[in-house]
């Protein structure tokens, strides 16, 4: 009761003083999607990257719809196509260095092969023979991710980790645009703003999770403002304008690798197939969206801009062609080959060491399979 | 139970039945979760009732497990029915703190003023070729979860009648739908659908008096087919379908194993602190000294769940299954 | 391949429209905290009101101050005192309406009595004979939550319940600075937004989660800007000023009860006492910093303001006492017998009916009781 | 193993002293979660780490469960050792999805290539006088998820050379840190503070002919106060403390059971679907014919954990333990 006692003398002060830790302004994104094709900024962009960008979009269609066909052929147990969303995929995996880590979604096969993964073990947990069919440090990319958002504080973990250590390594993590109603988003984004760890968050909004659109999903001016809540910058992006996506994504990096901390980029694409080979589509939308997203298709639009400015001659196009149908025929070869399993991996790495118990169960099943071979009961 | 054998349907079709017949009779039931709405869910379970009963009463929510559980608990606190819907068995996880902390205790918490009416429907368990967080078997975890209800049907008739006493029941119940059985065909008699066993109640599904498979959900066929397959070996096995792994039906059981004198205990589970565990050691006390040879288990191996190339490896089959009961200790008898 | 077919006839068209859905103008929160006390917006608040909140306030404080004398006593387990913290407590609780739901976390015993609840049944928790000691539906408390932020989502849900039915109940959820951290919090505030429920979140930002100061929670310019990534608006208010919670939460509460959906609500305030009776606050902060707030003390901040325009005479400040030493002694007294419990009640309500396994277990431990009562083994 | 008794100190001092040994041993040991640096913890086991090894060795994280463990994995995955503290057994929930979706299948999925050297501490357990959420005895959970090691030590010794090993495995494991032995106190050998017993080997605490008790963690002492109370009885129990859930010690306690043919399992955790049920199936499934006995257990109710003042009605004590001693059908053996 002791401020009451004060009664007659207690004259109150002013609050501590309250600032913004932060100027929100800076945070906001710009109310449109940054775009250099077709802009003025064009001119700015390095004519080779653009070229690269081109042959790699050209070449990662070719991988989507070279995948859907083998899920046709039973090949593939699933595939969820990014056709549509290649400049997402590979503009944001070559904006990374070696060193540095990608955390994909499960729909980012394709920017885990622009970042020189084997093709077909992209596609190892997608064929069943494993879950993850590459080893995580050959080319710094984590597993590609089921469960929805929860690879990204993996990946501030390890952008955290490897600052402490004092190494040089930026983490992009990728999602969706559902994916970023999970709570593992909002954790996420505040450990990395809070430890300031060298980590881009890139939001494929692509319209749709599965079946439910974006205004069933979030309410907000964009997912973009999201990051005025963590305190880190908004950038918003047209997915499907490569060399845009590749020059905040590189912003992006760079900022995060000279310690300015974490940004959250949404790229506003669209995803031209349905959610994977087993979905129907047309249950819940229509042709004309499709269409209206199809007349900015990725590939196109860079195709355009380079042909426009003398940058692409049918040479060009046909290499960049051949390349395509190259690591398709390879794919399709392999992919059609049955893959080697031993079903003694069921045991061998639920731990360092089997425990006594897993080691009982590989002898039953080790019988079984010899029984079984013999011609069995 | 005398089923009329009018209609055949699968079970994918009797659980869309069994919603909207509960949506129907009871303006108080809502249908939530992801994709359930125009979609009619990855299943095609909810086809049809967001067009029949609106938006409001079938809807597609955010993508956010803890934020669907949590706001049906506020939706039942207020007097809602809500049958929530998680997409498959592994994403029902980042729901589990709204699960264990309030789902399964506001009842206790709030000496029963507070009771969360409640259902949450989880497709659940392997073989249909998933990749990855798809196939989980996670009724350990509910089981062990003192205030909820954990059902499982195995027939369609089952799968219509269960999952209406789920919904009509008072308290949360884990509805645990095998996806394997999603396309299982059977006859059923849409007169009287609700016409089996209530809750709590397990079934013979064949009698016998070699041994007993203890079972339930997508191992009740495989057990079923193991007991003709033991027929050629001279066993007449008996299968206990539980229906219900909360509450346990230990009467029903007992009865079984102790007419029996043996019994294995089926599931696709991983057997190191699975649902075999319990059922064996709560058989063994109750019916030690009719037992001619201890509880078995069969059951999937004690890993993650394996790649689609790999599973059939994993879950148990006729084949463990006639093993297992070979071992039981027959030269005991004679 | 189909859009490389089209190459030459292709033209792109521009992408599809952007716009945002929300403008985020409007979310932000204003620079400054909002106040009333002390500022010209004083005079226009209605006397009364003033006059009721510090009263309330004074028997507020006096409630924290019994409470935590009854830990010393051994007749509460311990408490978690919101002194300093009482203008959010109470004015937030004042501005619900009789039909509205009030959704309090661990420290909002204040705020739940404050809107009739008998205040020993609010501490049944902390006394520890049974979790929840009152009937929710009697004051329309939902329980005490312990685990932080999950009372929001349940909050969310009973708002949209009662708009789905048709009835006139605004929600309102409390939540601490640490809780705003939590993947519930998102997941709350997303579906709020979304399905544009009648609820509003207050956030009492009292600087600290347990001994974890703001800077470590969040890097955001305040908690308020979280709203803009929900699409709702962000509100900051000064916590230690009862008339401007009290303002600020009546227009958010008269907003989502006109359809206009969620709020967000930072209180700036501060925890003068220890975390709880068993914590040591000296650890992990200094004095100066609690001296300062101190000087800023919610009851002292609205007594000067209505002594200068003389509102408030000494016997208004007795009465309010006197009302509030009432209530104490009243606390006192009834706490101070023993509650009379029944074992049994351990197995009525897990169920609807308990289950036969659970009547075996009541069996058992009434066999217990009954041989410890006859001495025993 | 002999401990020459230099040193008494609690159970909470060894914990901070493994800690503080493991950081000073090892630079990739990171100790993260809520309140533990400047505070030190609730509980006090990290005091003066952050002072000693600085923030960024031992950090105060925002307050996400989820969030936690999620970054640890990431930091696992660079290469460190993080080791997670839980504030209390029911606050790890929200941290469920990243335990059992990743940090007990990261080897698993990777082919060993991505192994998480993580150790996740939960103080668990009930008998302090907790609120609600503040006394579960969580380890069915754990248990059902293969991948982790689950440890929980019952001896000063046993927490200071169990933390040790477990921020040493290569493998996550959850340390389950029996809340009300934190104020135990011991004596212990500070020379050779890692001389216990491996994680994975059961210990028998005390040798006995007349029935095994099978138990581990905060009911370790209890069993061994009714192993004293029983010898009224004429009764001279074993008491087996089991330290390690997973691997689970089948030949210690097998032999033990095998030599005295009846066995009790003890645990606070309740007993439908607890970790009693796993441990008496396996128990009888492989010591059949020893046993003159069903294996009982006694353990919590199958409810919600109680307010404080209930509690001790809930929690198993000697009298229950030695009533269930009274049933394991003595008569048998006359
Ligand atoms: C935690 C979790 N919940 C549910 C799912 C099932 N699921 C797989 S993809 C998907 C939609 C994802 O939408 P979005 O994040 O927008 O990514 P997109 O598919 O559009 O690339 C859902 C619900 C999941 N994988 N993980
Ligand atoms: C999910 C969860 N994690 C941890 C705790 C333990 N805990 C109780 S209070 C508290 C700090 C809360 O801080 P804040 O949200 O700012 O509320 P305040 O105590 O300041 O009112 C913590 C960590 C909890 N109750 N729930
Ligand atoms: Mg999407
Ligand atoms: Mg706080």
């Amino acid at each position: 009761m002791t401020v009451m006692e004060q009664r007659g003398g207690y004259r109150p002060s002013p609050p501590p003083a309250w600032q913004p830790r932060t100027d929100p302004a800076p945070l906001l994104p710009d109310a449109e999607p940054y775009r250099v094709l077709g802009t003025e900024a064009a001119a700015k962009a390095d004519p080779a990257l653009l070229r690269r960008l081109y042959a790699e979009l050209v070449r990662g269609r070719r991988y989507n719809v070279q995948a859907t066909a083998l899920t046709k052929q039973g090949r593939l147990a699933v595939y969820p196509s990014s056709t549509g969303q290649e400049a997402c995929q590979v503009a944001a995996a070559l904006a990374l260095e070696d060193r540095d880590w990608l955390f994909p979604s499960y729909r980012d096969t394709l920017a885990a092969v622009a970042r020189g993964l084997d093709p077909v073990q992209a596609l190892t947990l997608l064929r069943g023979d494993w879950h993850t069919g590459y080893d995580p440090h050959e080319h710094r990319v984590a597993p590609l991710c089921t469960p929805l958002a929860t690879q990204l504080p993996h990946a501030v973990g390890l952008a955290h980790a490897a600052r402490l250590k004092g190494d040089d390594v930026v983490a992009l993590a990728m999602v969706g645009d559902g994916g970023s109603s999970e709570g593992d988003f909002h954790e996420a984004l505040n450990f990395a703003a809070v430890w300031q760890a060298p980590v881009v968050f890139l939001v494929q909004n692509n319209g749709f999770a599965i079946s439910v659109p974006l205004a069933k999903q979030t309410a907000a001016p964009s997912l973009a403002h999201k990051a005025v809540g963590y305190g880190m910058p908004g950038r918003l992006v047209d997915g499907n304008d490569a060399a845009a996506v590749h020059e905040v994504v590189t912003d992006a990096v760079r900022r995060a690798r000279e310690g300015g901390g974490p940004t959250l980029i949404e790229a506003i694409t669209y995803r031209i197939d349905a959610h994977t080979n087993a979905d129907d589509a047309t249950r819940y939308r229509g042709d004309t969206e499709v269409e209206a997203w199809r007349a900015h298709d990725p590939i196109a639009l860079l195709e355009h801009e380079l042909t426009e400015r003398g940058l692409l001659d049918d040479d060009a196009v046909r290499a960049a062609r051949d390349t395509a149908e190259i690591m398709a025929a390879d794919l399709r070869e392999r992919m059609n080959q049955d893959p080697v399993l031993d079903p003694m991996d069921l045991f061998a790495h639920v731990y360092a060491e089997p425990t006594g118990q897993l080691r009982e169960q590989q002898a039953q099943l080790r019988a079984e399979l010899h029984a079984e071979q013999e011609g069995g009961r | 139970m005398t089923t009329v054998a009018l209609k055949p349907a699968t079970m994918a079709q009797a659980l869309t039945r069994a919603l909207r017949d509960a949506m129907a009779a009871d303006p108080t039931v809502h249908v939530m979760g992801e994709d359930v709405g125009t979609l009619g869910g990855v299943f095609r379970v909810t086809d049809g009732l967001a067009k029949e009963f609106g938006e409001d009463r079938c809807t597609d929510t955010p993508l956010a497990e803890a934020g669907i559980l949590g706001t049906a608990v506020g939706m039942a606190m207020y007097g809602l029915r809500p049958v929530v819907e998680m997409q498959f068995d592994a994403f029902a996880y980042p729901a589990f703190e709204q699960l264990i902390s309030h789902v399964s205790r506001m009842r206790n918490r709030t000496r029963g003023a507070m009771p969360l009416p409640l259902t949450i429907r989880v497709p659940y368990g392997g073989g249909i070729g998933g990749v990855e967080h798809h196939s989980d078997s996670s009724e350990a975890y509910y089981m062990a979860t003192p205030g909820l209800h954990v059902v499982t049907p195995a027939t369609v008739a089952d799968a219509y009648g269960l999952l209406r006493a789920a919904i009509a029941s008072d308290d949360p119940v884990v509805f645990l739908e095998p996806k394997r059985l999603y396309w299982s065909k059977d006859s059923w008699n849409p007169e009287h659908p609700t016409d089996v066993e209530p809750i709590g109640r397990a079934v013979v599904r064949r009698p016998g008096r070699s041994a007993t498979l203890v079972t339930y959900g997508p191992s009740v066929p495989v057990c079923l087919e193991a007991a003709e397959a033991a027929r050629a070996e001279g066993w007449d096995l008996e299968v206990v379908d539980l229906r219900s792994l909360v509450p346990f039906d230990d009467e029903t059981v007992c009865a079984s194993v102790r007419r029996t004198g043996r019994a294995v205990v089926v599931h696709e589970s991983g057997g190191f602190g699975g649902p075999g565990g319990e059922i064996a050691a709560r058989v063994t006390e109750r019916c030690f000294h009719h037992l001619e040879a201890p509880v078995l288990r069969v059951a999937g191996f004690d890993i993650p769940y394996p790649p689609p190339m790999l599973e059939r490896h994993h879950l148990p089959g006729v084949d463990r299954i006639l093993d297992a009961v070979g071992r039981l200790q027959w030269e005991a008898e004679s």
